[in-house]
């Protein structure tokens, strides 16, 4: 592999006393998908946080493109192509969809001289919004609000894309198609992605390699296949059977 | 065999347009220990707000002891023996251990025991004794996870729920919680126990429900649910 | 405003807008507007090129301040004291008095960082300072007892039609805003802030450039205040009443909206007058019930309203009389 | 696109023409036809911050207009004719003064104005006056700025506060003179941030400035209007160490300002708050024993009807109307500014606004202020020149006026005697 | 020195007045989180009441105190139930209900006009200009009375939230409301209760300055402002903050005379305003809610 796209060295992140993200690394290539999994409260969305410049680290690097963006705020790196999406999803209440992802498209990419009015409808058409354009965001659906959420972050066109559980919480049904619409993200927009996920079928079958979490710490790092056989992660995931904790 | 503590008959719950739950019936018997498994955004928390009242069933019934909670607000609800301890503990921060603690006897069933459910819960955490003075919200995670159920003892509550305990805290922690668990239903507490350490939680439980995008998906004793190999294949996607 | 879009401005909004405006220019002599009447409806053009103003902050942005009597006594006083010091003809005083407006507005800077009640709170102390420095500040305001204007019963008179013209600007903006992609950042910076952070929407870039809009408004509509009522004193322009009347006037036409400050400002100028007039002992109470009303039931004021009555009035007739509005 | 509905500029202007049409249909002034009445319109400070004294200027106007109607009416061009007054609440807000008289004059259509209370908004809504060539005979705004401005509509019957300051240092200087007070003597010069207090400063300063040193002002400090704490301007005062305490407040500041200084044992040998101190409300908020010996100074007090005159007859009118209530200055310059207008409109012959504001220029009538003659000079730009009178609180209830001599009915007691030492 | 002394009484003193003034606004913004632009009218109402219980039936100001404290608190619990419960909560509601409760206040100046006309009333007793040599200087009775008050209300208020089962909830409602519900707590009703209560202060405040100042209908707008900039000085909704802060304000405006003119003292504290709001927004003290 080249260079790669995005690089983060032993960033942390301590809220206080705890320490939220402890040393993590991580390198993305460019046209990589990258599933970020963990137990809750494992410090992933503070690590897509501390890439996307909503949090300030307190220690530690993120290269990207070959260059230092540590710390940048949030709306300066979204120009510079890296962008997130929110957990829960908060599109703008007051816009239309189409307006939601007007105002997105205005933004983001600078190499991209597309006028953001043209743009907006056709990623609309992308994620398969284009017929609910005029409605309010309220009036959509959980599964469209995400697909909302991921039109708007398409619309900086960016290189890196933080999905933050983009499909946990939607019907089986729902998920499958979004988890396919983030394929085709990669796959025909070249975005690179680094997805938090909870619905593990969707991670596993999605992601080129998987990054596992517990505690703020990285516990492993590998294929899908060698991560769910990695005994740390199945402890972490369903707890140690060891011993029995009888009174 | 008897009438169960409580009952869920097929209630749908939604926030604001979004259905979470479908559906969704369950049963708890006294005495027992039940755990409501699933992975994120399953809707385990939204059945447990429907239960305490916070989030009430738009279709369906919740039954205690028999007796329909439609009508019954979830202040209310406290005084019948409901008590809950919420996800990530949701303490009063700026308010001292001792506080919080007090303020679980606020019900008028439980005022009058309130000293001596205080020093049951201190027995049971020497730890919150200790730091009885100390505001809430400068607690260690395992701290608060003790004041959070103290203060669910507090009320006197013969239905437990606990909604992911063992949450954000350390291995050690995670077994003392868990003992405690093992205690209190020992001491004849009916539990209902969401948690995500499924094999913790299938060893203190006696029964099992796995929940998917608001629906049973399965449900059996625990040494049934431990052997099925479903349940590995939801929680690591396999 | 990047971007140059197929009908921005669609032929029908335009040309209904300026018919309108038209027709407003020669309605004194089509409808023979006693001088009561003219100086009536100059002072609610003054007061709604104000409410507008207000609106893009408060309305579009979501940053209700309660200060705006600070911008708008600024543009006063440095209009009355260029129109004072020499032969500058009256409306470049209005201009200045509107620049440095904008300007003064900038001051508020660090206020951005606030948001909801304590941005409110923060203008509040920022107005109340401003009131009593300049109450003080014999040299430029007059101190307390204020400026007065050579009278000008034709300056008074042509106001008309110069409040006209700069209600019909700032409404016609209102709508540019509104339905650019301009005015769409900042709807998003209101719903949420940090949101729009994330796809790259620089808050307080946009949020410094409507202050300074805002506040150049507000300045203006002071200049041409000023003009009319040829005598201005610190402590009037300068009050926390005035800047109530800036937020009042919006909420009761509907914040947000384009129509609403435009209806707040003419209800609040003859509402007021008329209940003054008829009611003298009920006036306040009155005024305060309309408000209560208007908070619990009609979020969107007077605009919300003639909405609501609109879609009624739309689904009673037949449903092939009018397709979608521009 | 857009499946709201928001509503376009073009209906917006649409709709604005038709609201502000509704304006327009308001009536027109009536037409030249013979009057058969005269109608005078004001507004006054009926709520808001001056609503007590807008109370009293409205009893003023009232009586003049009952007493010229038991008469008949005014003699206009030999017809008598019965004269209405509309009254209308300013709510203490310039922009309301100026706009209510815009809609007394172009569309109720009164005749002539009369003036509402306090100079700023005398100042504010004289321009309507000015504006529409309609004489606008006030009582109640006594800044000299207002009468500066060259406005040939406008009359003042209340002379300028300046002359207050000057007045109250003329006495002053009387009883230095006779070695009653020291020389220099050091003053404290507190007063409002108005025109009001901003003109008393003036007189008192300019006195001060010319009396060659037997004067020192040694605290010079304004304070605003309604203020809540004085404690640390009194302690100002007390560190100064002064001699004459001269102040210019209304009457709440009066209150409350008075309150403290009582209450932080403060006591100099001449107490004044400019015009305020005689008047029943202050008295029964502070105390009688509080109030002994302060110095007012007033444009009229009903001290001057205890001698045959003019005062006496209004005194008389005023008490059997208000149940053997006194009217105070207030009353007396509203009552005296409609009688100025009454007489310039009988001398005048017509309603005709010119002849009218002709009449009112040249008007020299016997009046009850002080001095005993009403007149509106060019050269003070039509306000009035009257002379104050000087009123002092005796442990008697009674406030004799003590200056100037020939107006007096007792004598002042220029050290204050409830001062240690 | 006896200059100092001077200044620091007057402080002292002042700070009484503020910080009495500013404890219900304080309250009621701690717990509901809405800003009560209806407690200038309400210390509106409370001087009026004082000074009708006075005149009329010759009641003591401050035997008076029960009564207006009651006859507040109903106030308080009418417009919660009837306005403030029906608006939207969170930071979207802000300035509907900024409006709403500033609607309120002219219903209630209009009915004062009507009850009282625009008179400037006062309550004089026997002792309103007694005062007592303290240190070299005098010291207004009332105003020391005034002081105590300011002194004991906090302590009371404290005494309520700390120790009894109702006070807990106020502050646990005002720290997690859904919380509360789990314990049993009826959060309406504890916000009903605390706008009662704020209210009552606001009247405790209202019949206090009467004995101070003298007030008409457009009497509160002052005390408004002040006590915005205490309680924001104080940090928005802790009890003990406001007395301190309140202590603050009035050296900082006192002292100010020594330097600039007296007229431009009261803009120091909205500029002080204004500087805690930016560099601290959580107040002097840092944010609690209700510690």
């Amino acid at each position: 592999m080249t260079a790669p796209l995005l690089s983060v060295r032993a960033l942390s992140k301590s809220f206080g006393g705890l320490r939220a993200l402890d040393a993590v690394d991580l390198e993305l290539a460019a046209g990589e998908i990258l599933g970020v999994i963990g137990p809750n409260g494992a410090g992933k969305t503070t690590l897509f946080s501390l890439i996307a410049g909503s949090l300030q680290p307190t220690s530690g690097q993120v290269h990207f493109e070959g260059r230092p963006v540590t710390g940048r705020a949030a709306h300066r790196l979204v120009r510079g192509g890296i962008v997130r999406t929110h957990q829960i999803v908060r599109p703008f209440a007051n816009l239309t969809v189409l307006e939601n992802v007007t105002v997105a498209a205005l933004h983001g990419n600078r190499r991209a001289d597309v006028p953001a009015r043209y743009r907006a409808p056709r990623v609309l058409d992308f994620v398969g919004l284009a017929d609910r354009a005029g409605q309010f965001p309220g009036l959509l659906t959980l599964a469209g609000r995400k697909r909302l959420e991921l039109a708007r972050a398409l619309a900086t066109i960016p290189r890196v894309l933080l999905l933050d559980e983009v499909i946990a919480g939607v019907n089986p049904t729902e998920a499958v198609a979004l988890a396919a619409l983030v394929r085709r993200i990669r796959d025909e927009l070249g975005t690179s992605i680094i997805m938090i996920e909870h619905v593990m079928p969707a991670v596993m079958s999605l992601s080129d390699r998987v990054l596992v979490l517990d505690h703020g710490r990285k516990i492993a790092q590998g294929t899908p296949a060698e991560v769910v056989r990695d005994p740390g992660v199945i402890e972490a995931y369903l707890g140690t059977s060891t011993e029995a904790t009888a009174p | 065999m008897s009438e169960p503590l409580l009952q869920l008959d097929a209630i749908d719950v939604s926030y604001g347009d979004v259905q979470v739950l479908f559906g969704l019936s369950l049963e708890v018997r006294e005495g027992e220990v039940v755990t409501l498994l699933g992975s994120n955004g399953a809707g385990k928390t939204t059945t447990l707000r429907a239960i305490s009242g916070l989030r009430p069933p738009r279709a369906g019934e919740i039954r205690y002891r028999g007796r329909s909670l439609a009508t019954i607000p979830a202040a209310a609800r406290a005084d019948l023996g409901i008590s809950l301890v919420p996800e990530g503990r949701e303490l009063w921060p700026q308010l001292t251990v001792r506080e919080n603690l007090d303020l679980g006897a606020y019900g008028a069933r439980a005022r009058p025991h309130a000293a001596r459910n205080l020093e049951r819960v201190f027995a049971m955490f020497p730890r919150l004794a200790e730091r009885s003075g100390q505001l809430a919200g400068s607690l260690s995670g395992g701290e608060q996870q003790m004041c959070a159920i103290g203060r669910a003892l507090m009320s006197e509550p013969t239905l437990l729920m606990l909604d992911e305990p063992s949450l954000g805290l350390s291995p050690l922690l995670v077994d003392q919680v868990m003992n405690t668990i093992s205690e209190l239903h020992a001491g004849g507490m009916t539990i209902l126990l969401v948690e995500q350490n499924l094999r913790k939680a299938l060893q203190v439980a006696q029964r099992g429900t796995v929940i998917e995008t608001g629906r049973v998906r399965l449900e059996g004793t625990s040494a049934e649910l431990a052997a099925n190999p479903e349940i590995r294949a939801a929680y690591l996607g396999i | 405003m990047s971007a140059a879009t197929p009908a921005l401005v669609p032929l029908r909004v335009a040309a209904g807008f300026v018919v309108g405006v038209a027709l407003l220019a020669v309605a004194p002599w089509i409808l023979d507007f006693t001088p009561y009447s003219h100086n009536l409806v100059t002072l609610a053009f003054l007061l709604i090129s104000g409410a507008v103003a207000w609106n893009w902050m408060g309305g579009f942005l979501g940053q209700v301040s309660f200060g705006h009597a600070a911008l708008f006594g600024m543009g006063g006083f440095v209009s009355a004291r260029l129109l004072l010091s020499g032969p500058v003809p009256a409306p470049l005083a209005w201009l200045v008095g509107g620049l440095v407006a904008g300007v003064f507005s900038l001051g508020a800077h660090p206020a951005l960082r606030l948001r909801g009640p304590y941005f409110s709170i923060a203008t509040i102390g920022l107005g109340e300072s401003v009131r009593l420095i300049f109450t003080y500040w014999e040299d430029f305001t007059g101190g307390s007892s204020g400026l007065s204007l050579p009278i000008d019963p034709d300056m008074k008179h042509q106001l008309y039609w110069w409040g006209l013209g700069l209600a019909a600007i700032v409404v016609g903006m209102s709508w540019l805003m509104r339905h650019s992609t301009f005015g769409l950042q900042l709807l998003a910076i209101k719903a949420d802030v940090d949101a729009a952070g994330d796809v790259g929407v620089s808050a307080t870039f946009y949020q410094d450039l409507v202050f300074v809009l805002s506040g150049a408004v507000v300045g203006v509509s002071g200049g041409l205040y000023a003009s009319y009522f040829s005598f201005i004193e610190p402590n009037d322009m300068f009050g926390f009443d005035r800047s109530i009347a800036f937020v009042l006037m919006t909420v009761i036409g509907g914040v947000g909206t384009i129509l609403g400050p435009v209806l707040g400002a003419i209800v609040f100028v003859l509402l007021r007058q008329y209940l003054l007039a008829s009611y003298p002992d009920l006036y306040l109470g009155l005024y305060g019930t309309l408000l209560i009303f208007i908070i619990l039931f009609e979020p969107l004021g007077l605009a919300g309203l003639l909405g609501r009555l609109a879609r009624l009035a739309r689904s009673w007739r037949a449903p092939a009389a009018e397709g979608g509005t521009p | 696109m857009r499946s709201r509905s928001t509503p376009t500029p073009c209906r917006s202007a649409l709709l604005a023409t038709l609201l502000l049409s509704l304006v327009a249909a308001a009536p027109r002034a009536a037409g030249a036809a013979a009057p058969t009445k005269v109608s005078l319109g004001a507004t006054l400070p009926l709520t808001g911050a001056e609503a007590r004294i807008g109370g009293f200027f409205k009893e003023g106007y009232e009586l003049a207009v009952e007493e010229a109607n038991q008469k008949g009416g005014l003699t206009v061009g030999g017809k008598k004719l019965p004269v209405t007054l509309s009254i209308l609440d300013d709510t203490t807000t310039q922009a309301t003064a100026v706009s209510l008289a815009d809609r007394l004059v172009n569309s109720d259509g009164v005749d002539f104005l009369l003036g509402t209370y306090s100079s700023h908004l005398v100042e504010a809504q004289s321009t309507i006056g000015e504006q529409n060539r309609i004489p606008y005979v006030n009582g109640g705004g006594g800044a000299t700025k207002i009468y500066k401005r060259g406005f040939k509509y406008l009359f003042g019957t209340i002379a300028p506060v300046e002359l207050l300051g000057t007045t109250l240092m003329s006495w002053i200087d009387v009883q230095q003179k006779a070695g009653k007070l020291p020389r220099p003597a050091k003053i404290a010069l507190l007063w409002e941030n108005t025109a009001h207090g901003k003109d008393f400063r003036k007189g008192v300063s300019d006195f001060a400035a010319k009396s060659g040193g037997a004067y020192q002002i040694s605290v010079d400090e304004s304070f605003p209007l309604d203020g809540k704490d004085f404690s640390a301007l009194l302690g100002k005062v007390k560190a100064a160490n002064v001699d004459l305490f001269l102040a210019d407040a209304h009457l709440p500041d009066y209150i409350t300002m008075h309150r403290q200084y009582v209450a932080a044992g403060l006591c100099h040998k001449v107490v004044s708050y400019g015009a305020r101190g005689s008047e029943k409300g202050a008295v029964d908020a502070l105390g009688q024993e509080n109030v002994n010996y302060v110095v007012s100074g007033v444009w009229w007090s009903a001290e001057l009807g205890k001698k045959p005159g003019l005062a006496k007859a209004f005194v008389e009118l005023f008490t059997s109307k208000h149940q053997g209530r006194k009217p105070e200055w207030f009353q007396a310059l509203a009552y005296e500014s409609a009688r100025a207008l009454f007489t310039a409109i009988e001398q005048a012959g017509s309603l005709d606004r010119e002849a009218v504001r002709a009449k009112l220029a040249a008007l020299k009538i016997p009046s009850m202020l002080p001095g005993g003659t009403l007149e509106f000079p060019a050269s003070m730009g039509q306000q009035a020149q009257n002379p104050f009178v000087l009123q002092q609180n005796l442990p008697d209830r009674t406030s004799p006026i003590i200056f100037p001599p020939d107006a007096a009915t007792g004598t002042g007691i220029a050290v204050n005697p409830r001062c240690p030492k | 020195m006896e200059r100092f002394i001077d200044l620091s009484l007057s402080a002292i003193m002042l700070a009484g007045l503020y910080a009495t003034m500013a404890y219900g606004l304080g309250l009621i913004y701690g717990v509901l989180r809405v800003v009560n632009l209806a407690h200038g009218g309400v210390i509106m109402a409370g001087a009026y009441l004082g000074w009708v219980l006075f005149e009329r039936w010759g009641i003591d100001p401050y035997l008076a105190l029960p009564l207006v404290i009651v006859a507040s608190f109903g106030l308080g619990i009418l417009m919660y139930r009837l306005l403030v419960r029906h608006l939207p909560r969170g930071p979207a509601g802000g300035p509907a209900s900024l409006l709403l409760l500033f609607g309120t206040w002219l219903v209630l100046r209009n009915v004062a006009y009507l009850l009282f006309t625009g008179n400037d009333q006062s309550i004089r007793t026997s002792y309103s200009t007694a005062s007592v040599p303290f240190l070299g200087t005098y010291v207004s009775v009332n105003r020391l009375a005034v002081l105590g008050v300011a002194v004991i209300l906090p302590i009371l208020l404290q005494l309520l939230l700390k120790k009894t089962y109702t006070g807990r909830a106020i502050r646990a409602v005002a720290q997690n409301a859904d919380s509360c519900t789990l314990v049993g707590v009826d959060v309406e009703r504890i916000y009903a209760l605390t706008f009662g209560i704020g209210t009552a202060l606001a009247g405790v405040a209202g019949l206090l300055s009467a004995t101070i100042f003298s007030f008409n209908p457009g009497f509160g707008s002052g005390e408004l402002l002040k006590s915005f900039v205490v309680v924001v000085l104080g940090g928005l909704g802790s009890i003990l903050g406001v007395g301190l802060a309140a202590f603050i304000l009035a050296v900082v405006e006192v002292f100010a005379i020594l330097v600039l003119p007296s007229y431009l003292t009261s803009a120091v504290g909205f500029v002080m305003l204004v500087l805690v709001l930016v560099l601290r927004p959580g107040g002097l003290f840092g944010h609690r809610v209700l510690g």
